[in-house]
C-alpha cells in the first residue's frame, strides 16, 4: 500500500491514510464466492479510472479445496498483481496459515472469527482484525442458516476500510444478478450493506485511494481469455472449432455462444485432431478459422500444423499454456510450449508464434494474429499461458467501429491461378476459396505432399529446395515488418531482462524498483517469437548481461526455451536464463535476486564442459 | 498495466487483402454447359493399371456432368492412400489432407459454406483405422457431405498391410501367416453410428455407383457409400464373388426392404460377402448444419440491424 | 572406379585392370527387378570380404516408374555410395537420359539396344555397349514373350565385364530362389547364364578386384531398418506396436514376423496414438517395448511421450525420417526430425536421442537405445532416415552369443517401492512391473500428472520444481557417461566437418578427399544428440570454423537444426550450417564445395541483422 | 563402413538391472487372505460429495475381497477425467494415462502379460469422445480386459461441457441453448463394433455393479460395462428415471433375452432411456491375446530347443 500523503482523520476518528494503491488477497475455499469478490473489486477499479490486476489459484479436482483470488488495485499503473499482500482476508484457518507469509509485515488479517483465532506468535507482526462474519451474514440475509453470501459480507468490510465508491458497487452488485430472482439481488445487497455498516473494531486505520483523473478514462475489464476470443470476434473469425481442455475452454465456451450473433459457428469436436482439422477446412473454405487448446491438445494438433504449414493455410491456433509436461499441472502457469509452438511437429514445417503480453494484448494480439495468417498465408500459434488467462485487468476501451473487420472471402473470378506460384512478387502464396471460378478451367489442389506451384504432387528435387525456400523466405519478410521491441529503462547499462508472454509486468516492476535503486538494469520484452523482430542485437550490444526470464525448465544446458533461441541466433554467450518451474507467476523480488545472482556469478558458468 | 505502447494499431493492415487479386476476368455468363470429362479430368491418375479406383473416378466425372455442377462449386477432399489421390484427377477446388482426418476437414468446408458440394474420397484403411473415430462423430452429428470409401480390403498406398475390413485367413505383410483379428464392418458401423444414408456398391458396376452417387448427393446430411474397389495390385480377386463376369453375385436390396428401418439394415449389413448392394438405409434426420443455422438465425434476429461492431460493443458495455 | 594396378591382358584378348573399387549404377523402371541385381551384387561383396554401399530411389507413387540403384564396392573402405558411377546399366531412353550424368567421363553405359539407343553427341563422353537385353532374355528362357529375368540377365553381362565369382553368385542366386518351383531357379540360372556367355561386343576392357584377406572376415548383408528391427530383437525386446507408413512400415514388418519365434508379438494397431499407447503399456508391464514411424506418425506420438517423459517409463521409439513437412517427400532423404525428436511435445519433457550412421551402427544402436531406456527409465528416440533404411552395407557378422540379452522383469517381491524416489542414489526412477509384490501394500502408480514419490497427484509448487529437476538431472548423468565422439582427421585445423546420421559416410570421405588435396579439414559425427555427449567445445576449439552439414533446411536464421542446438549450447558464432533439401543424400563433392564456399565467406555472415 | 571405431560394446550394460533392486523382503506366503477395503483403499477420492463414482470404486473393491484377488495382480488403469482418477485411489498396480487412450495402454498390458488381471476405468468423453476408435478396435480384436465406462452424460472434469452421451435438450457450457447433436449409443457402439461382452448397469445398484463386474471379469475377451454414474455436480438428477426410490424403473434385461443374438442385443440398446439393465450380448469368440499366443506357439515349435540368440543367428546366416 504505498502510502502518497499525509494521514487524516476519518469520520470515525481513525486514522485514514490517502494511498496510491492496494494488495488485497482473499482465501478461502472454492465455493465461497471468493472470485467474486474479487471480481467486484476489480470492476469497481475499472469503473473509477484505475488500473488493476488480479492472480488466483483454481484447485485441479472438482471436488474443490482451497482458493485464493489477489487483487492490486492502483490509481497509478499497475503492473503486477503484488509480491505481497496489504490485507489479507480469510475464511478459515488453513487459509490464514498458508497464506499469513504472503501478507506485508505490518499487514492487516480481516478474518472470520467465527472459524478461526489468530496465531498469537503472529499478533505482532501482523495488525488482526476478526469479525464473525459467517454468523454475522446469517444474520443478514435472515437466518437460514446458510452462509451463502459471505464473500458480499466482507466485500462490505473491504469496502468500509478502503472508503470505496459505494453507489459504484451497489450498481455492480445489481447488475450482476439481473435476471435472477428479486430476492438474489435483495440478499446480496443486504450482506453488503450489513457489512459496511459493521463497525470494524480494532480499525485503527482506514484508506482512501488518490482520485484518479484521467479525463474519463472509458474502462473495460476482463480476463486474458475473454480478450482473446472477443480479440478474434473483432478481427473478423466466424469460425471455430476446440475440444475441451483448462485454461483453454474458456474461450471456446466463450466463442460458442457469442459466435451465432456473428453469423457463425463453433463446433465442439470429439478430439483435438478433429478440431484442428475442421478448423483448416473452414479457412481453406474461404475465412481465417481458429482453433485452440492446452497442453495434451496442443501435442496432437501438431501433425495437421504441419499440413497448414506445408499447404499454406492461414490458421490461427491458440495456446494456453499450463503446468506440463503431460498432463502436469492442468491450472498451474508454465511457459513451457515455446519449443512446440515454433518447432513442433516433423520436418520443417515454419508457422509464426506471438505471445501476448497483458490482457489487453490478448485482445489487440488475436487481431494481429489473424491478421498475419491472412497475410502470409500461415498458421499463426498464439501462445498465452494460465497466468494470464485467468488474470483480470482494466483496460481503455478499445474502437470497436474502428477495429472490427470483415474478412470474408473474395469470389470474384479469375483468369488463371496458382497458389504456390513461385514468382510471386512478394513470395507469398495465395489461396482462391472454393466456388471462385477459374476461367482458364485449371484449379489448384490444396495438399501436404511436396507440390508444383498448382499443388499437384512432385518428387522433383529441385522443386522441393525452391518450395522449402518459398515457405521460409515469406518469414524473412514477415520478420522485417516487424517493429522492434522497446527498451523499458536506459538502452544501456548493466543487465538487460529479457521476457516474454506474462512476464512483462513484473519485469517492468523489477526494472523500475532496481531503478530506484540506482542498477542500471532494464528489460525488453518480445511478443513476436517465431520470427523474432530485427534489431535485437543491437538492444543487447547494450549490455554486460543478457537475462531471460521464463517459467520453463532450464533443460540439460542450463537455459529456458527463449534463451535456447536467442543463443542460437546470436551466439552470445552473455544470454543467459532465468527459470522457474513452480507453477506461479515471477515474484518481483524473485526476479531481481534471481537476476543479480546470476549476473554476479561467472559469465560462462552455465556452459557445461 | 498499459501496453498501448506497443502500437497494436500499426499492426492491423485493416484493408483487408481483396485488393490485392488480379481484377476479375471476362466470364462468358448466363447458360454454362455441362462439363465433359475432358474439361472434368486433371493429372493422369498415377494408380495401377486394373485398379478399381479408375472407374469410380469416371463415374464421377459422369455424375458432374449429368447434375451439370460447376467445377467451382466442387469441392473433393480426401486424406491419404491410393484411393485418396482422388482430387489431384479432379478439376476443380480439392484438397489431399493427411491420413484418416478428411472428414473433420470436409466438415470444416460443409459447414461454413452451404453453397458447396462437398465429397469426400478415401480408402478402407483412411475411413476405419485411423479415421474410425471422425466417422462416427461425422455420422452421428448427420453433417451434410458425401463420403465415398473405396474398399480394396488391404491398405495399398504402403504396400499391402493388413486393413480393417482385410478378411481373416488372408495374407498380407504384416499377417504372412493368414490375417487373425476380427475385421471391421463398415456398415454396421455406419448405421449404429447413426449415419442417415448408408449404401454400398462396387466399382465393378458403374451404372450403381453412379445411381448410388446421386442419391447420396440429394441426400440431406451425412451419406456414406461403400465402394468395393479391387487393389490388383495387393489383393487381386478379392471381390470376385461379387462380379457375374468372373461367376460372382451382385444382389442387389431386396425390393421391399424398408430403408428406414434401422434393424432391417442392420440385418442386411450381417449377410455374408457378397451380400447386398443398394441403399441400406436412408432417413431424414436434423443435420448439424440445420441445427447451428437455426442456432444462427436465432441469435441474430434478437441482434437485429444491428453491425457486427455493435453487437461486439453491447458485450463490451457489460464488461465496464 | 580405383585402378590399382597395370593393366593385364585378360582371357579374351581385351585390356583387364585390377581396380580397388567401382560405382555401378542400374537403372529402369520399377517392375525390373533392379533391386535385386543390386542385392545380388552386394551379397556378392559380402561374401567376398569386400564393403559395399548402395543407394536407390523409390518412385512415390504404386503403380511405379522410374527406379535406380547404385552400388559401389570395394576391396577397401567404402564410405559412400559414390558421386559418380563407373558402369550405368539401363534398359530404357528415359533411364540412359536421366542418369548418365551420373556416370564419370569415360564411364561405360551398358544398356539394353532393344528399347534404346546411344545419344550420339555422348558416344565421345561415354563407352556405350549395347546389348539386346529383353529380346537375349526371351530367348533364354524359352521364348514365353516375357522379359522376365532380364535382370538376372544382365547380372550375368556385369559378372563377366567385372569377372565376378560365378560359383557365389549362383549360389546366390539358388538360395534366392529354393522353396520356390525349381522351374524358377532354372530360369534364373538360365538367364545368368546366357548373360555370362554372352560375347560383349566392345568390350575393350574388363576388371577384375583386387582380392582381399581380412582374414576370413564374416559378414552379413542387410539394410538399415533390417539391422535395427534384428538390433532390437537382440536387445531383447518382445513387444512392439506401430501403424504402417513408409519408410517405417519395414521395420515393423520384419518385427511381426520374426518376434514370434521369441515369444514376443507385435501389434498393428488402428493409429500411431494406439502404436505408441500399447507399447507404453508392455513397457511398464515390465519389458521395454518398441514403436516406430516415419514424418507424421511421429507427430501423432509426440502426447504419449510426454506422457513416458513425465512418468519416466522406458520405451524405444524410432523415427525413420523422411522428407517433410506434412506428408512431404514420402520416399525421400530428410533429417528434419531432430527438433521434434528433442524438443517435440507440449512442456518440458526431457527424453533421449540417439541416431545411427551406418547399417552395422543401426544393429548396435538399436541395442543401446534399449538399454539406455532401462538404464535411465526414459523414453529414446532412434532418429534414422530414409537414406540409412534403404541402403545396404555389409558388415562383420555381431557375436550374437555375446551380444543378445535378456530383459524380462523381475518379480522379486520388495519391502517398500516409491518409484519416484527423490532420493534415489544415482536419482533415476525404477518402476516396479506389475505382478511385483510390495510387502507394505503400499503400490505405485504412474502417472501423467505431477506427483509425488508414490505417483499420486500433488499441485504442490515445490514438488513440480523437484521433480522437473529430477526428470532433468538423470539425462545430465547419461552425457556425463557418453563417450566424446572420435575426431576424423587432425583435432586441429581450418574446418571441422559436423555431422549426425547418415551423413558420416561421405562426411569422412570429404575429409580424405580434402586432406589428400592439403586442407585442414576434420570431421566429427555426433551419434548421441540429446543430451549431447560431452567434450565437444574442447575438440571445436581446434578449429577457425565449425560447420554442421545436415539434410533439412536453413531455417529462418540461416542454420540447420543440429547446428541450432549446438549454437545454443556453445554461443560460438563460428558454429554454422550446411543444409540441402533435395531429399537426396549428400555427395562428397557438395560437401566439399558448400563447406570451402561458406568457409570463405564472412564468418558472420548467417547472424541476421 | 566399419563404424566399430565407435566402441558400441563399451556402451551396453549387459548384465541387466536386476542387481540394483532391493532384496527380496521376507513375506509370509501361503494361503493369503482376501483384501479388505482397508487394504484396497489408497487416497481418499476427490471425487464431489454424491459423486455416482463412489459407489462404483466400493463395489471393485468389494470385488477385489470377494474374488480374492491379489494386490499384485491388479491393474488398473484409466485415462483422464473425474471417473478415470480411479487407479488413486486403489491400493495396487496402476496407471492414470492421457485423455482417451487408456485401451491401447491396457491392451498393451493384457498381450505381454496373461497373468494380470486388467480393468480400465473411464467416462463417456474419454471412451466415445477421444477415445472412440480405440474402443471399436480394442472391441473387435476381442482383447482380454474389462473396461467400465462410468457415463455420466457430462464432462466432469473439464467442468459441464456436452459429452457424446449427453441427450438432446440438456444445457452445457458448450451449448448453453441446450445440445443439439445426436448422442452416440454406447451399447449400440460396442455390439457394432463386434465386443463379446456388453453390459449395462447403474451406481445407484450396487449388487447390480457387482454381478457385471464379476461376469465381465470372467469373460475371455473384451468386456465392457456401461455404468450409469451421476455428476451431481454438473448434471443432477440425469438418471432419476432409472431410480426406483426417485419414482424411476431399474429394468433388468428380460429374462427370455438371448444373449448370443446380436439383433436382440441391437434392439434392446434401441430401447429408450432408462432401457433395460444387465448383459445385453456375451459371445465367446477368439481373442486377439489367443490368437497370438496361437501364432507364437506355431513359431515356437519350429525353433524348438533354440536360445533366443542362436534363432537370430539364423536369420544372419541367411543375410551372408
Ligand atoms: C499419420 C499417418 N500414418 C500413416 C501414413 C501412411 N499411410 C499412407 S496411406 C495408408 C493406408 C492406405 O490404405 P487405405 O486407406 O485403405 O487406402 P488405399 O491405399 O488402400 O486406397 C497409410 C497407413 C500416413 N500417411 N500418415
Ligand atoms: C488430449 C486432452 N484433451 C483434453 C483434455 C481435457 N479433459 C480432461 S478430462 C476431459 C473429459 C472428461 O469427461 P469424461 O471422460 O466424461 O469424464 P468425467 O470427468 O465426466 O468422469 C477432458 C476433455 C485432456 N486432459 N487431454
Ligand atoms: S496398389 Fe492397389 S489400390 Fe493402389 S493403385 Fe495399385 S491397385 Fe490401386
Ligand atoms: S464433477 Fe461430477 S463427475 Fe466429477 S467428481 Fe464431481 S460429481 Fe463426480
Ligand atoms: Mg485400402
Ligand atoms: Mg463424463
Amino acid at each position: 500500500m504505498s502510502d502518497s500523503g499525509l494521514p487524516v482523520a476519518a469520520a470515525n476518528g481513525t486514522k485514514l491514510s490517502k494511498i496510491s494503491e492496494a494488495v488485497i488477497r482473499i482465501a478461502g475455499n472454492s465455493q465461497d464466492g471468493i472470485q467474486a469478490i474479487g471480481g467486484f473489486l476489480a470492476r469497481l477499479a475499472g469503473r473509477s479510472e484505475q488500473e488493476v490486476m488480479t492472480f488466483m489459484t483454481i484447485p485441479s479436482t472438482i471436488s474443490g479445496g482451497p482458493s485464493l483470488f489477489q487483487v492490486r488495485i492502483g490509481s497509478g499503473e499497475v503492473l503486477s498483481a503484488g509480491d505481497d499482500a496489504d490485507v489479507l482476508l480469510c475464511f478459515y484457518e488453513h487459509s490464514y496459515l498458508a497464506n499469513a507469509g504472503a501478507l506485508k509485515k505490518g499487514g492487516i488479517v480481516l478474518y472470520d472469527s467465527d472459524h478461526m483465532e489468530p496465531n498469537p506468535e503472529w499478533e505482532t507482526l501482523y495488525r488482526h482484525i476478526g469479525v464473525p462474519i459467517s454468523s454475522l451474514t446469517i444474520e443478514a440475509v435472515g437466518g437460514t442458516g446458510k452462509d451463502k453470501g459471505k464473500n458480499i459480507y466482507a466485500l462490505g468490510l473491504v469496502a468500509k476500510m478502503f472508503h470505496l465508491d459505494v453507489p459504484k458497487l451497489t450498481r455492480l452488485i445489481e447488475e450482476r444478478f439481473t435476471g435472477k430472482d428479486p430476492t438474489v439481488v435483495q440478499n446480496a445487497l443486504g450482506c453488503f450493506h450489513a457489512g459496511y455498516g459493521h463497525e470494524l473494531q480494532h480499525l485503527f486505520e482506514s484508506f482512501a485511494f488518490n482520485t484518479v483523473d484521467k479525463g474519463g478514462r472509458n474502462q473495460v475489464v476482463m480476463g486474458g481469455n475473454e480478450a482473446i476470443a472477443y480479440g478474434l470476434l473483432a478481427a473478423g473469425v466466424r469460425f471455430g472449432a476446440g475440444y475441451p481442455i483448462t485454461p483453454w475452454s474458456d474461450i471456446m465456451e466463450l466463442l460458442r455462444r457469442e459466435l451465432p450473433k456473428y453469423g457463425g459457428t463453433f463446433v465442439q469436436c470429439e478430439d483435438e485432431i478433429a478440431a484442428v482439422s475442421m478448423a483448416i477446412g473452414a479457412s481453406y473454405a474461404g475465412r481465417v478459422a481458429v482453433t485452440g487448446s492446452s497442453g495434451p491438445g496442443v501435442s496432437l494438433k501438431t501433425e495437421a500444423l504441419g499440413w497448414a504449414s506445408m499447404a499454406e493455410m492461414p490458421l490461427v491456433i491458440i495456446d494456453v499454456q499450463r503446468g506440463g509436461p503431460s498432463t502436469g499441472m492442468p491450472t498451474n502457469v508454465e511457459q513451457s510450449d515455446l519449443n512446440i509452438a515454433c518447432f513442433g511437429g516433423h520436418g520443417d514445417s515454419p508457422r509464426v508464434v506471438l505471445a501476448p503480453c497483458s490482457v489487453e494484448d490478448c485482445f489487440y494480439t488475436a487481431i494481429e494474429a489473424v491478421n498475419i495468417a491472412r497475410k502470409y498465408s500461415t498458421p499463426v500459434i498464439l501462445l498465452t499461458d494460465q497466468g494470464i488467462a485467468t488474470r483480470i485487468e482494466a483496460f481503455p476501451a478499445p474502437d470497436l467501429e474502428k477495429i472490427c473487420q470483415d474478412i470474408g472471402p473474395d469470389f470474384t473470378a479469375v483468369a488463371d491461378h496458382k497458389p504456390y506460384d513461385l514468382a510471386a512478387v512478394d513470395g507469398i502464396t495465395r489461396h482462391l476459396a472454393p466456388g471462385t471460378r477459374v476461367a482458364s478451367g485449371k484449379y489448384p489442389v490444396v495438399t501436404g505432399l511436396e507440390h508444383d506451384e498448382l499443388g499437384h504432387p512432385s518428387g522433383s528435387p529441385t522443386l522441393h529446395m525452391l518450395m522449402t525456400a518459398k515457405r521460409r523466405n515469406k518469414y524473412k519478410k514477415l520478420a522485417s515488418e516487424l517493429p522492434t521491441p522497446q527498451i523499458y529503462g536506459a538502452p544501456e547499462g548493466e543487465i538487460l531482462l529479457v521476457g516474454w508472454g506474462s512476464v512483462l509486468g513484473p519485469l517492468r516492476e523489477a526494472v523500475q524498483q532496481a531503478r530506484a535503486a540506482g542498477e542500471a538494469i532494464s528489460a525488453v520484452h518480445i511478443r513476436h517469437l517465431h520470427p523474432l523482430p530485427n534489431g535485437l542485437d543491437n538492444i543487447f550490444a547494450g549490455f554486460r548481461h543478457v537475462l531471460v526470464v521464463e517459467l520453463n525448465d532450464e533443460g540439460f544446458y542450463g537455459y529456458g526455451q527463449l534463451a535456447g533461441i536467442l543463443r542460437a541466433r546470436f551466439c552470445d554467450p552473455k544470454i543467459r536464463g532465468i527459470t522457474k518451474t513452480d507453477g506461479l507467476p515471477w515474484k518481483v523480488r524473485e526476479i531481481l535476486d534471481r537476476a543479480r545472482a546470476t549476473a554476479g556469478s561467472n559469465a560462462n558458468s552455465t556452459l557445461p564442459a | 498495466m498499459s501496453t498501448l505502447a506497443i502500437a497494436h494499431e500499426a499492426l492491423l493492415p485493416r484493408t483487408g487483402l481483396a485488393a490485392q487479386l488480379p481484377p476479375p476476368p471476362d466470364l462468358p455468363e448466363g447458360d454454362r454447359k455441362p462439363l465433359t470429362k475432358k474439361e472434368t479430368a486433371a493429372d493422369h491418375p498415377t494408380w495401377c493399371p486394373g485398379c478399381g479406383d479408375f472407374s469410380v473416378l469416371a463415374f464421377y466425372y459422369k455424375l458432374i456432368e449429368k447434375r451439370k455442377i460447376h467445377h467451382e462449386k466442387i469441392t473433393t477432399i480426401a486424406g491419404i492412400g491410393c484411393s485418396s489421390r482422388f482430387p489431384y484427377f479432379v478439376q476443380a477446388h480439392g484438397a489431399h489432407y493427411i491420413h484418416g482426418r478428411a472428414l473433420p476437414f470436409a466438415s470444416g468446408i460443409s459447414l461454413s459454406r452451404p453453397d458447396l458440394h462437398v465429397f469426400v474420397f478415401g480408402g478402407d484403411g483412411d475411413a476405419f483405422s485411423i479415421g474410425g473415430n471422425h466417422f462416427t462423430h461425422t455420422a452421428r452429428k448427420n453433417i451434410k457431405l458425401t463420403y465415398v470409401v473405396m474398399d480394396n480390403w488391404v491398405y495399398g498406398l504402403t504396400k499391402a498391410q493388413t486393413s480393417p475390413t482385410t478378411p481373416i485367413g488372408h495374407k498380407s505383410k504384416t499377417d504372412i501367416w493368414g490375417a487373425a483379428d476380427r475385421p471391421i464392418n463398415p456398415m454396421k458401423q455406419a448405421i449404429s453410428a447413426g449415419a442417415t444414408f448408408v449404401a454400398r456398391t462396387a466399382a465393378t458396376n458403374p451404372n450403381h455407383i453412379l445411381a448410388m452417387m446421386e442419391a447420396a448427393m440429394d441426400h440431406d446430411g451425412f451419406s456414406f457409400i461403400q465402394c468395393l474397389s479391387e487393389c490388383i495390385e495387393f489383393f487381386p480377386g478379392s471381390f470376385d464373388a461379387s462380379i457375374p463376369r468372373k461367376g460372382g453375385v451382385f444382389n442387389l436390396v431386396p425390393e421391399n426392404h424398408d430403408v428406414t428401418d434401422e434393424f432391417a439394415a442392420y440385418k442386411l449389413a450381417d449377410e455374408p460377402f457378397p451380400g447386398s448392394f443398394g441403399i441400406f438405409y436412408k432417413k431424414d434426420a436434423p443435420t448439424k448444419n440445420g441445427n447451428e443455422a437455426k442456432i444462427i438465425s436465432d441469435h441474430r434476429a434478437k441482434v437485429a440491424g444491428l453491425a457486427d461492431w455493435q453487437i461486439l460493443q453491447k458485450s463490451f458495455d457489460r464488461m465496464k
